[in-house]
C-alpha cells in the first residue's frame, strides 16, 4: 500500500476522461476556470463526488453489496440539520456535526446489520432503508424550508483563501489515505475479492462489511451537511437523484462491481465526470433533452473501456498460468 | 507474532496429553448426516493421516476443527479443554492452522497480502511491511518457493504456486496443529518433497499435523498414525506398523469396492486402435518453445503428464479449443479446432478441472446437470421432449455409474465423487469421439475413481479416444496406452506401454532424456 | 443459532413492528404549515399593498413573503439586455409554452435592438442543487434578467443573493423566493385552494365526504393549495375531509392511487378537490370502481379538461394560468423594470383565474379533445389587463414598444 | 418441521399474500367486496406483467433496471402515434418490437462487456428517457383506443369472464412462463447460468444468445406493460413506469426468487405482486399519509425478505 505510480491502475481512464471534460467546460465557457467561479462549481460538484465516494466503499466489499440509501440518507440529514436541530436549539458546529455523523453511523450499522447478520440481499435491504429514509424525511420536513446556521459559511463560503468545500474534500481524502495505512483496506479488498478466502484466512468478514456500510453512511451524512450549507435550507427531494448518479459515478470511476478493485481517486473522478457533463451541457446551451442521452452513452463507453482493460489484465494472468 | 512465539508454544506442547481429541463428534445438514460418530485423538508431535472416501466426513470434520462449522453433537477437546470455535479466527487463535482443499487466494492482492491475510485485526496491523516480507519469505522457503516475489500479484501465479501461498498462509500462523486437507494435489513432486521435509521438522519440534490425502504413497510415506473414516464414522486408527494400502482400502471401502478396485487393476483389455481422431501438428505452446506433433487415435487412452506449469494444461486446452497455440494447429477429420464451439462439432468433449466452479450447477437436478450441454438434442422449437430427456438421463446415470436418489434430486445432495461422475456423464451426453479430461480424478474417492476408470476403458473400447491429464502417476500407468510427458512448455517424451512406469514418468517430467527411454 | 442472536432478531422485529403501528397511529397529523407571522407583521406587510389587490394575498406566507422592493436602488444596465430562463424541469408543455413565449417576446425586442438574440436556458430536472449551479453559471454568463422557476423557495437564495448584488434582475415565475433578492410574479396558491374548495363545498350543499387529490407532497405549491382548501372545509361542520391522495400531477399515478384509495374506502364520496390535470383520472377511477361520480373542481386550464367538460356536460370549476400567459406577464414585469419602473413590493400576485361553466363554454374549441395537452388561455394571453400591474409600479419610463403576446 | 423449513421459502409468500388479504379485509370495512378484489387483481396484474421479464433476468443472474424506461417509451410512443391517427395494430406491434430490440441490446452489451447488467440497463434507461424527451420536447399529446382502456379497466369484462383483459393476459403469461422455465431449453439454460456463471460457457450454453433473448423478452413485456399503462391512464406519460423500478424488483424477491439467480421462478413472483399491491392498499386503508406509507413499505419489504429470503452464510459456501 505505498504511494507509487501504477500504470495498470484502475483509475487512469477516469482521470483521463475527467481531464478531457474539464477542458471541454473551459472551452465552452472560459468563465468556468475564473477564480470566483470555483466556489459555486465545487459546491455543485460536491454531492456528486461525495455520494459516489459513499457508494464506492460497499461496492468494493463485493458480494453484491451496494447502498441505495446514500441519496435519501443525505436528504434526511439535510432535513434534520436545517429543521429539527435548529428547533432544538442545536446549531453549534460540534453538536450538529456529531449528530449528523452519528446518524450516518447508525444508518451504516443498520444497513450492515441487515446485509450481514439478517442476510437480506444488499439491493433489497438498502432499498428498504431508502424508502424508510425518504418517508422519514417527509415526516420531518413536509415542505422545503429551514435554514443553515451561520457557521456553515465555512463550507459554503471561502475559508483560508480557498472555497470551504475544498477542506471537506481534503479531510475525507486524508482520512481515507490514513485508512489505507491500516489493515482495513487490505481486509476490504480481500472480502471484496473472495469472501470465502478472507473468511477462512481469519478475517472478520462481517465486521469488514458492516464498516464499509458505516463509511458509506458517514459520507452520505456529510453530503447532507453540504446540502444544508449550499442551499442554506433543506428540501425533501434533494437526495433521491443521487442514488443512480452515485452508482453511475462508481462505474465511471473504474471501480469493479464484482468488488476487490477500486478507491476514492477513481470514484472522485467518476463523480466529477457526471457533474462536468451536466455543467458542459448547460454552459454550451445544448438542448437539455440530450443531457441524459450523453450521460448514458458516456457511461456505456466507460464500461466498455473498463471491461477491455480488465480483459487485458485477465489475459496476462491466463498467460502466466500456462 | 514471530518465530520466537511459535517455539515457545512448541516447547510447552511436549506434554503427553493429546493436543486435540474428538468424542463422538456429529454433524448433520437437514436429514443428511455428514458426520455420524467420530472419535480419535491427535498426539503432540505426530503426523496423523485422515483417510476415507469423499463423503466419508473428512472435510466436515476439518471444518468443525477449524471453526467453520459448529458440530451438531459430541465434543471437540482442544489442549485439555472442551472447545467450540465460532469462526476460523477463533480456531487460529487457539493454534489450529488449516490449509483447505480449495486454493482460496485473492487474485488482485500480492503474495504477501495473501499470506499474511487474517493476521491483522479489523484496523490494527500486527506486523510492519518489513517483518511481513521477512516472515512470508521464510514461510515460502519451507516449501521451496523462496524465489516467489512477495509483491507479485497472485493473479500471475500458477496453480501450484497458489497452493503454495495457501500453505505458507497456514505456516505463518502460530500453530500447534497444522491441518492439510488434500493440500498437496496441485503441488509438483519437488515442492511436495520439500513440504514433507518441513512436516518432519515440525514433528521433531513437537508440533502435530493432521494430514488428509487420497494418495496411499503419501500416507505410507509420512503418517505416524492413520485414522480411517467410513460414512461419517471413525472405524479405526492404525499405527505406522499396521498401515498398508490393502488394510486401508479394506477399512475405508465396503468389500465390493475393494474387489472392484483389484478387478480394475487386474483388467487390462487390449483395445483395437483405429484411425486418428485428432492430430496436433507442429504445435508450440509458447512462441519461444519448441513445436511438436501428437496424434490420438480411436480406441486409445493417451496420458498427459508434467510438472505443474510446464505447458500440459495449455496443450489440452488448445485441443479443447479454449485457447489457440502460439504456432501450429489441431486437426480433426472435421477440420481444424479453432474455438471451443467447433471443437465440440469436431466431436471433442472437454472436462474442466474445477468441479465446483467450472462444472456443477448446484441447485439444479441431476437430470439437468447431465443433459444441460446436450439440451438441443431434446428440443422441438425450443421446447424439451421431456420423456426422451429422462430416458437419456437414466441411460447416462447407468453409463457413468452415478449413485443418486433420483433424476430430479438436486445434484448438491450427491457426494463429491458422484458429482464428478455426473460431470463426466455430461460430456458423454455429447456423444463425443474424443474425451479431453483435465485431471478428472483430482480429490475423488477410490470408489468413484474405479468407476471413472471403467467409464474411460468402456469409452475407449467403444472406439472413442481419450486424452487424460492427471497428476497421479500410478493412474496414468494403470490406464494409458501412451503417456505424453511435457517439460518446459513442450512435449518432452512419449512413453509407450512397454516402458511405462512411475520412475520413467518422473525422470521425463524432470527432463532426464536418458532415463525416460525417450521416443518421439 | 445462539440465544443472543435470536433475541437480537426478535428485538429488531418487535421494534420495527411497534414503529409501523406508531406511524399508523399518528400519521395524517403531519401538519405542515410554515408558521404564520405575527398579526402586526401581517398588517405592515399588507399595508404595503394596493388596497384592491390585498384579497389576492390572503395567507400569503404559505407561498411567499412580502418585502419592500429589493431592487429599489437598482439601475437597469443599458441595452442590449441578455434574458435568461433558469427552469427546474422543462419537461412539461406548461413550461415549454412559457419558454416559447419568452423567446417570442424576446425576438420582438431584439428586432428593436433592445435584447440579445438568444434566451439562455437551463433545466435541472428538478434537482435543486443542480439548479443552483446552473443559476450561478447563468449570472456569470452575463444575464441581465434571470427568469427562474425554483423547485423550492429557499434553495436558490444564495445564488439569487449574489446575482442581486451584482445587479442581475431575478424574477421568479409562478413560484417564490423566501429571500428578498427576487421579484415574485404569479398567483397565490392559498387563494386558489380556497376558491376550488369553496366551489365544491357549495356544490355539495356543505354536507358530505370530500377528498383532496393533490400534486407532489412537500412542495410549497401543494402545501399552500391544501392549506387554502382545508381552511375552507373546516368552516363546515358537516363536511368531512376523508383523505388526501397524491397523484403527482400524473394521470397514471393519480388513477392508480385513486383506485387503491377507493378499494379501501367504501364510504360515499361527494366531492373531490383536484389540483390540476388529474380529475379525468379520478372520474375514471370512480366509474371503474362502480361508484357514482363526485362533484369535482380541478385547478387546471388544460384543453383536455375543457374538452372533457364540454363532452360530459360537467358542472365543475377550474382555473389556472397557462404557461404562455405566465410567460407574458413575467416578461411584462421584467420589461417594466428594465425601463426604470420600480415595483413597490417584491411579490406581485394576480387574482386567481377562474373558469366556471360559462367561461369553459367560451374557451372550448372543436379542436380540443380529452387528450390534447394545450392550455386554454385567453386568446390574447392577458390573464388580466396590463393596467392591473400599474398600481404596483412607480417612476420609470413607459414601456416602448409594448410587448405583443 | 424439517419439511416446513425446506418448503418455507415456497409457501411463505403465498401464505403471507392470503394472510394480508384476510387482515386487510378484517381491518378495513368493505375491502372484501367484489370491486376491491377486482381492483386488487387489476393492479396486481399490471405489476405482474411488468415483473415477468424481471423474474427471468434475475433467475439468469442479471437484473433489468430499464423496465420503467421501456414502459415510459412504449406508453408515450403508443399514445402519441395513435393520437396522430396511426392504427393501434401497427403502432402496438411496432412498440413491442422496439422494446424487444432495446432488451436485446441490454443483453448483448452486458454479456459482451461482461459487466453487471444493473449498470448497463441503468445506462440504457437514461438514454431512453433522454430520447423520449428529445422527441416529445415534454409535450406529449396522445390518446388511447377504447379497447385498450377497457382491457385495463377495473370493471372490464373479457367475453363472458367478469375480469379485465389484463388479468386474463397475466394468467396466460403465468402459464407460458412456467412452461418456459421448466420445459424449455431457454428456461433450463437460464437457471444453469444463474446457478454457476463460470460453468455455463463450459457446459456449451451459448451465453450471448441466452442473455440477448432473455433481456429481449424482458424488454418486450415491459413494452406491453407500457401500452397497458397508456390505456390505464389514457395518456402519454414518460414517467408512467417510474413506480415499477423498485416494485418489480421487490415483487420478484419477496416472491422468493433470490437476486443471485439460479433459483425461484415466476410462479412465486405472483405472490410477490399480490403482497406488494395488498401492502400499499392496506397502508392507504389505514389512512397513512405518503410519508408513513413509504416508511412502512420500506420496513415491511425488508422484514418479509428477512423472514424467508435470506442468503446463505459464508461458512455454507466453503
Amino acid at each position: 500500500m505505498t504511494l507509487k505510480i501504477d500504470r495498470q491502475a484502475y483509475y487512469w481512464p477516469a482521470l483521463f476522461g475527467f481531464a478531457i471534460l474539464f477542458f471541454a467546460n473551459f472551452v465552452a465557457n472560459p468563465i468556468f476556470v475564473s477564480h470566483d467561479n470555483w466556489r459555486p462549481v465545487l459546491l455543485g460538484a460536491a454531492p456528486f463526488i461525495i455520494t459516489t465516494w459513499a457508494q464506492t466503499v460497499p461496492i468494493m466489499s463485493g458480494n453484491g453489496d451496494l447502498d441505495l440509501s446514500v441519496g435519501p440518507l443525505a436528504g434526511l440529514v439535510n432535513a434534520i440539520a436545517a429543521v429539527t436541530l435548529p428547533s432544538l436549539g442545536l446549531t453549534d458546529p460540534f453538536s450538529m456535526i456529531t449528530i449528523a455523523l452519528g446518524i450516518g453511523v447508525a444508518s451504516g450499522l443498520l444497513n450492515g446489520f441487515l446485509v450481514t447478520i439478517v442476510r437480506v440481499q444488499p439491493i433489497i435491504a438498502t432499498l428498504g432503508t431508502f424508502l424508510t429514509y425518504q418517508g422519514l424525511t417527509l415526516e420531518v420536513l413536509p415542505t422545503a424550508g429551514g435554514s443553515a446556521p451561520p457557521w456553515m459559511r465555512v463550507i459554503s463560503g471561502e475559508s483560508f483563501g480557498v472555497p470551504g468545500i475544498v477542506w471537506v474534500f481534503v479531510i475525507i481524502a486524508v482520512l481515507w489515505w490514513l485508512l489505507g495505512k491500516t489493515a482495513y483496506r487490505r481486509n476490504l479488498l480481500a472480502v471484496g475479492g473472495d469472501i470465502r478466502a478472507a473468511y477462512t484466512a481469519g478475517v472478520n468478514v462481517t465486521a469488514v462489511r458492516i464498516v464499509a456500510f458505516v463509511i458509506a453512511g458517514v459520507l452520505a451524512s456529510v453530503t447532507g451537511l453540504v446540502f444544508t450549507a449550499t442551499l442554506g435550507s433543506a428540501d425533501p427531494t434533494v437526495g433521491a437523484p443521487y442514488i443512480l448518479t452515485s452508482i453511475a459515478g462508481v462505474a465511471l470511476g473504474g471501480v469493479a462491481f464484482s468488488g476487490g478493485r477500486g478507491g476514492l481517486l477513481g470514484a472522485a473522478a467518476g463523480g466529477a465526470l457526471l457533474f462536468l457533463i451536466e455543467n458542459l451541457f448547460s454552459l454550451a446551451q445544448v438542448s437539455i433533452y440530450y443531457i441524459q442521452i450523453a450521460y448514458g452513452s458516456i457511461l456505456l463507453a466507460a464500461l466498455a473501456l473498463n471491461s477491455i482493460t480488465d480483459r487485458i489484465r485477465r489475459r496476462k494472468a491466463a498467460a502466466a498460468l500456462v | 507474532m514471530s518465530v520466537a512465539a511459535t517455539n515457545h508454544l512448541s516447547a510447552e506442547a511436549t506434554a503427553p496429553a493429546p493436543i486435540a481429541s474428538f468424542r463422538a463428534l456429529r454433524r448433520n445438514f437437514g436429514e443428511t448426516i455428514a458426520l455420524a460418530d467420530c472419535s480419535f485423538a491427535i498426539e503432540p508431535g505426530e503426523i496423523h493421516a485422515l483417510v476415507g472416501e469423499n463423503g466419508s466426513g473428512k472435510s466436515t470434520l476439518i471444518k468443525i476443527l477449524s471453526g467453520i462449522l459448529p458440530q451438531s453433537g459430541g465434543e471437540l477437546v482442544w489442549n485439555g479443554q472442551v472447545a467450540n470455535f465460532d469462526n476460523p479466527r477463533a480456531a487460529q487463535k487457539a493454534g489450529i492452522a488449516t490449509v483447505f482443499q480449495e486454493t482460496l487466494v485473492l487474485d488482485q492482492l500480492s503474495v504477501r497480502d495473501n499470506v499474511v491475510l487474517g493476521l491483522d485485526h479489523l484496523f490494527r496491523r500486527v506486523l510492519s511491511n518489513a517483518e511481513e516480507t521477512r516472515l512470508v519469505r521464510q514461510a515460502l522457503d519451507t516449501i521451496g518457493m523462496a524465489t516467489l516475489g512477495t509483491e507479485t500479484p497472485v493473479a500471475a501465479l500458477s496453480l501450484a504456486q497458489r497452493q503454495g501461498v495457501t500453505i505458507a498462509r497456514a505456516l505463518l500462523r502460530p500453530w500447534r496443529l497444522l491441518v492439510l486437507d488434500e493440500s498437496t494435489s496441485a503441488l509438483d513432486v519437488d515442492a511436495r518433497d520439500r513440504l514433507f521435509e518441513a512436516l518432519r521438522r515440525f514433528r521433531a519440534e513437537g508440533r502435530s499435523i493432521l494430514f488428509v490425502s487420497h494418495r496411499m504413497d503419501e500416507i505410507l510415506d509420512i503418517a505416524d498414525r492413520s485414522t480411517v473414516l467410513r460414512s461419517g464414522r471413525s472405524v479405526a486408527t492404525l499405527t505406522r506398523g499396521q498401515t498398508s494400502t490393502e488394510t486401508l482400502l479394506e477399512l475405508m471401502s465396503t468389500h465390493e469396492e475393494a474387489e472392484a478396485a483389484e478387478g480394475a487393476v487386474a483388467a487390462k483389455i487390449r483395445r483395437a486402435i483405429g484411425a486418428p481422431v485428432f492430430e496436433a501438428k507442429r504445435v508450440a505452446i509458447r512462441a519461444e518453445s519448441a513445436a511438436f506433433d501428437l496424434t490420438v487415435r480411436a480406441g486409445e487412452i493417451v496420458g498427459i503428464a508434467g510438472l505443474e506449469g510446464h505447458g500440459q494444461v495449455a496443450f489440452i486446452e488448445a485441443i479443447a479449443g479454449l485457447r489457440r497455440p502460439a504456432r501450429g494447429a489441431v486437426e480433426t477429420e472435421r477440420g481444424a479446432v479453432t474455438s471451443f464451439g467447433n471443437a465440440a462439432r469436431a466431436g471433442i468433449a472437454y472436462l474442466p478441472r474445477e468441479r465446483k466452479t467450472e462444472g456443477i450447477f448446484a441447485p439444479l437436478s441431476v437430470l439437468d446437470n447431465l443433459t444441460i450441454a446436450a439440451l438441443r438434442r431434446f428440443s422441438h422449437f425450443g421446447l424439451l421432449a421431456e420423456a426422451r430427456r429422462r430416458a437419456e438421463g437414466a441411460r447416462l446415470i447407468k453409463q457413468s455409474h452415478v449413485v443418486a436418489p433420483g433424476l430430479t434430486a438436486p445434484v448438491a445432495a450427491l457426494s463429491g465423487g458422484n458429482q464428478q461422475k455426473v460431470f463426466l456423464g455430461r460430456q458423454l451426453a455429447l456423444r463425443p469421439r474424443a474425451l479431453v479430461l483435465n485431471d478428472p480424478m483430482r480429490g475423488v474417492d477410490l470408489g468413484a475413481k474405479q468407476d471413472i476408470y471403467k467409464i474411460l476403458e468402456q469409452f475407449a473400447s467403444d472406439g472413442g479416444a481419450v486424452l487424460l491429464l492427471s497428476t497421479e502417476l500410478a493412474e496414468l500407468c494403470l490406464l494409458c496406452d501412451r503417456v505424453a510427458v511435457f517439460h518446459n512448455h513442450a512435449l518432452f517424451a512419449v512413453i509407450g506401454r512397454e516402458s511405462l512406469d512411475a520412475q520413467a514418468l518422473i525422470a521425463a517430467m524432470f527432463g532426464q532424456a536418458a532415463a525416460a527411454g525417450r521416443q518421439l | 443459532m445462539k440465544p443472543w442472536y435470536v433475541a437480537m432478531r426478535a428485538a429488531v422485529l418487535l421494534a420495527t413492528a411497534a414503529f409501523v403501528l406508531g406511524l399508523a397511529g399518528n400519521s395524517g397529523k403531519a401538519a405542515n404549515a410554515p408558521p404564520a407571522p405575527a398579526a402586526a407583521e401581517q398588517q405592515t406587510a399588507m399595508a404595503k399593498l394596493p388596497a384592491e389587490t390585498r384579497p389576492n394575498y390572503d395567507h400569503y406566507w404559505y407561498f411567499a413573503p412580502i418585502y419592500d422592493n429589493p431592487y429599489q436602488n437598482w439601475t437597469p444596465p443599458p441595452p442590449p439586455w441578455q434574458l435568461c430562463f433558469n427552469d427546474s424541469m422543462l419537461g412539461t408543455s406548461w413550461r415549454t409554452d412559457l419558454y416559447n413565449e419568452l423567446k417570442k417576446l424576446n425576438a420582438q425586442y431584439h428586432a428593436a435592438g433592445l435584447t440579445k438574440a438568444e434566451v439562455l436556458v437551463t433545466d435541472s430536472n428538478n434537482n435543486i442543487n443542480v439548479q443552483l449551479t446552473q443559476f450561478n453559471n447563468l449570472h456569470r454568463q452575463g444575464c441581465t434578467v434571470i427568469f427562474t422557476i425554483p423547485s423550492n423557495p429557499v434553495g436558490l437564495c444564495s445564488g439569487m443573493h449574489d446575482a442581486h448584488e451584482q445587479g442581475v434582475l431575478v424574477i421568479t415565475v409562478q413560484a417564490a423566493a423566501e429571500c428578498n433578492d427576487a421579484i415574485n410574479i404569479g398567483g397565490n396558491g392559498y387563494v386558489a385552494g380556497k376558491v376550488l374548495a369553496q366551489w365544491v363545498a357549495d356544490a355539495i350543499n356543505h354536507r358530505g365526504n370530500v377528498l383532496i387529490l393533490s400534486g407532489v407532497p412537500g412542495i410549497s405549491t401543494t402545501v399552500s393549495l391544501e392549506a387554502g382548501s382545508k381552511d375552507v372545509l373546516a368552516k363546515y361542520p358537516e363536511i368531512r375531509l376523508v383523505g388526501t391522495v397524491y397523484g403527482f400531477w400524473n394521470e397514471a399515478t393519480a388513477k392508480t392511487e385513486m383506485v387503491k384509495w377507493l378499494a379501501t374506502h367504501p364510504q360515499k364520496l361527494d366531492g373531490i378537490i383536484a389540483y390540476g390535470d388529474m380529475s379525468v383520472a379520478a372520474d375514471e377511477a370512480l366509474r371503474q370502481s362502480g361508484r357514482p361520480l363526485a362533484m369535482q373542481a380541478d385547478g387546471t386550464n388544460e384543453c383536455a379538461y375543457i374538452a372533457y367538460w364540454h363532452d360530459k356536460k360537467l358542472h365543475s370549476l377550474s382555473g389556472n394560468a397557462g404557461g404562455g400567459s405566465m410567460g407574458y406577464e413575467a416578461f411584462l414585469i421584467a420589461i417594466k423594470m428594465l425601463f426604470g419602473q420600480k415595483p413597490i413590493v417584491n411579490t406581485i400576485w394576480m387574482p386567481p383565474s377562474v373558469i366556471d361553466d360559462a367561461r369553459a363554454a367560451q374557451l372550448y374549441q372543436p379542436s380540443m379533445t380529452v387528450t390534447s395537452t394545450c392550455w386554454a388561455d385567453p386568446p390574447d394571453h392577458h390573464l388580466i389587463a396590463d393596467s392591473y400591474f400599474d398600481q404596483f409600479f412607480e417612476g420609470g419610463k413607459p414601456v416602448e414598444p409594448k410587448p405583443n403576446p | 418441521m424439517n419439511w416446513l423449513r425446506h418448503r418455507l421459502d415456497v409457501l411463505a409468500p403465498f401464505a403471507i399474500a392470503v394472510g394480508l388479504f384476510v387482515v386487510t379485509a378484517a381491518v378495513i370495512p368493505g375491502y372484501g367486496n367484489l370491486v376491491s378484489i377486482r381492483s386488487l387483481l387489476l393492479l396486481a396484474s399490471l405489476l405482474g406483467i411488468a415483473s415477468a421479464g424481471q423474474t427471468l433476468t434475475i433467475i439468469m443472474g442479471g437484473i433489468d433496471l430499464s423496465v420503467p424506461a421501456v414502459i415510459g417509451l412504449a406508453c408515450v410512443a403508443f399514445a402519441v402515434a395513435f393520437g396522430q391517427g396511426v392504427s393501434p395494430f401497427i403502432i402496438g406491434p411496432a412498440v413491442i418490437v422496439a422494446g424487444i430490440v432495446i432488451g436485446a441490446i441490454n443483453g448483448l452489451i452486458s454479456r459482451t462487456l461482461r459487466v453487471s447488467s444493473l449498470i448497463v440497463t441503468l445506462a440504457t434507461s437514461t438514454i431512453i428517457y433522454g430520447a423520449i424527451w428529445a422527441n416529445t420536447k415534454g409535450d406529449n399529446r396522445g390518446s388511447v383506443p377504447d379497447f385498450v382502456t377497457d382491457f385495463v379497466s377495473v370493471i372490464g369484462w373479457t367475453g363472458p369472464i367478469p375480469l379485465p383483459g389484463s388479468v386474463i393476459l397475466w394468467i396466460l403469461l403465468v402459464v407460458v412462463f412456467v412452461v418456459l422455465e421448466r420445459r424449455s431449453v431457454l428456461g433450463r439454460w437460464s437457471y444453469a447460468s444463474g446457478a454457476n456463471p463460470g460453468a455455463a460457457e463450459l457446459a456449451r450454453i451459448p451465453s450471448l444468445l441466452l442473455w440477448t433473448v432473455v433481456f429481449a423478452i424482458s424488454g418486450g413485456l415491459s413494452a406491453v406493460a407500457g401500452i397497458l399503462l397508456a390505456g390505464f391512464s389514457s395518456a402519454a406519460d414518460p414517467q408512467v413506469g417510474d413506480a415499477y423500478l423498485f416494485t418489480t424488483l421487490s415483487a420478484v424477491v419477496i416472491g422468493g426468487t433470490p437476486i443471485i439467480g439460479g433459483r425461484g421462478g415466476y410462479a412465486r413472483t405472483i405472490a410477490g405482486c399480490f403482497i406488494i399491491t395488498e401492502l400499499t392498499m392496506l397502508l392507504i386503508g389505514l389512512g397513512l399519509d405518503e410519508a408513513a406509507q413509504q416508511v412502512c413499505l420500506g420496513i415491511l419489504i425488508v422484514m418479509l425478505v428477512a423472514i424467508y429470503g435470506r442468503e446463505s452464510h459464508v461458512r455454507m459456501q466453503i
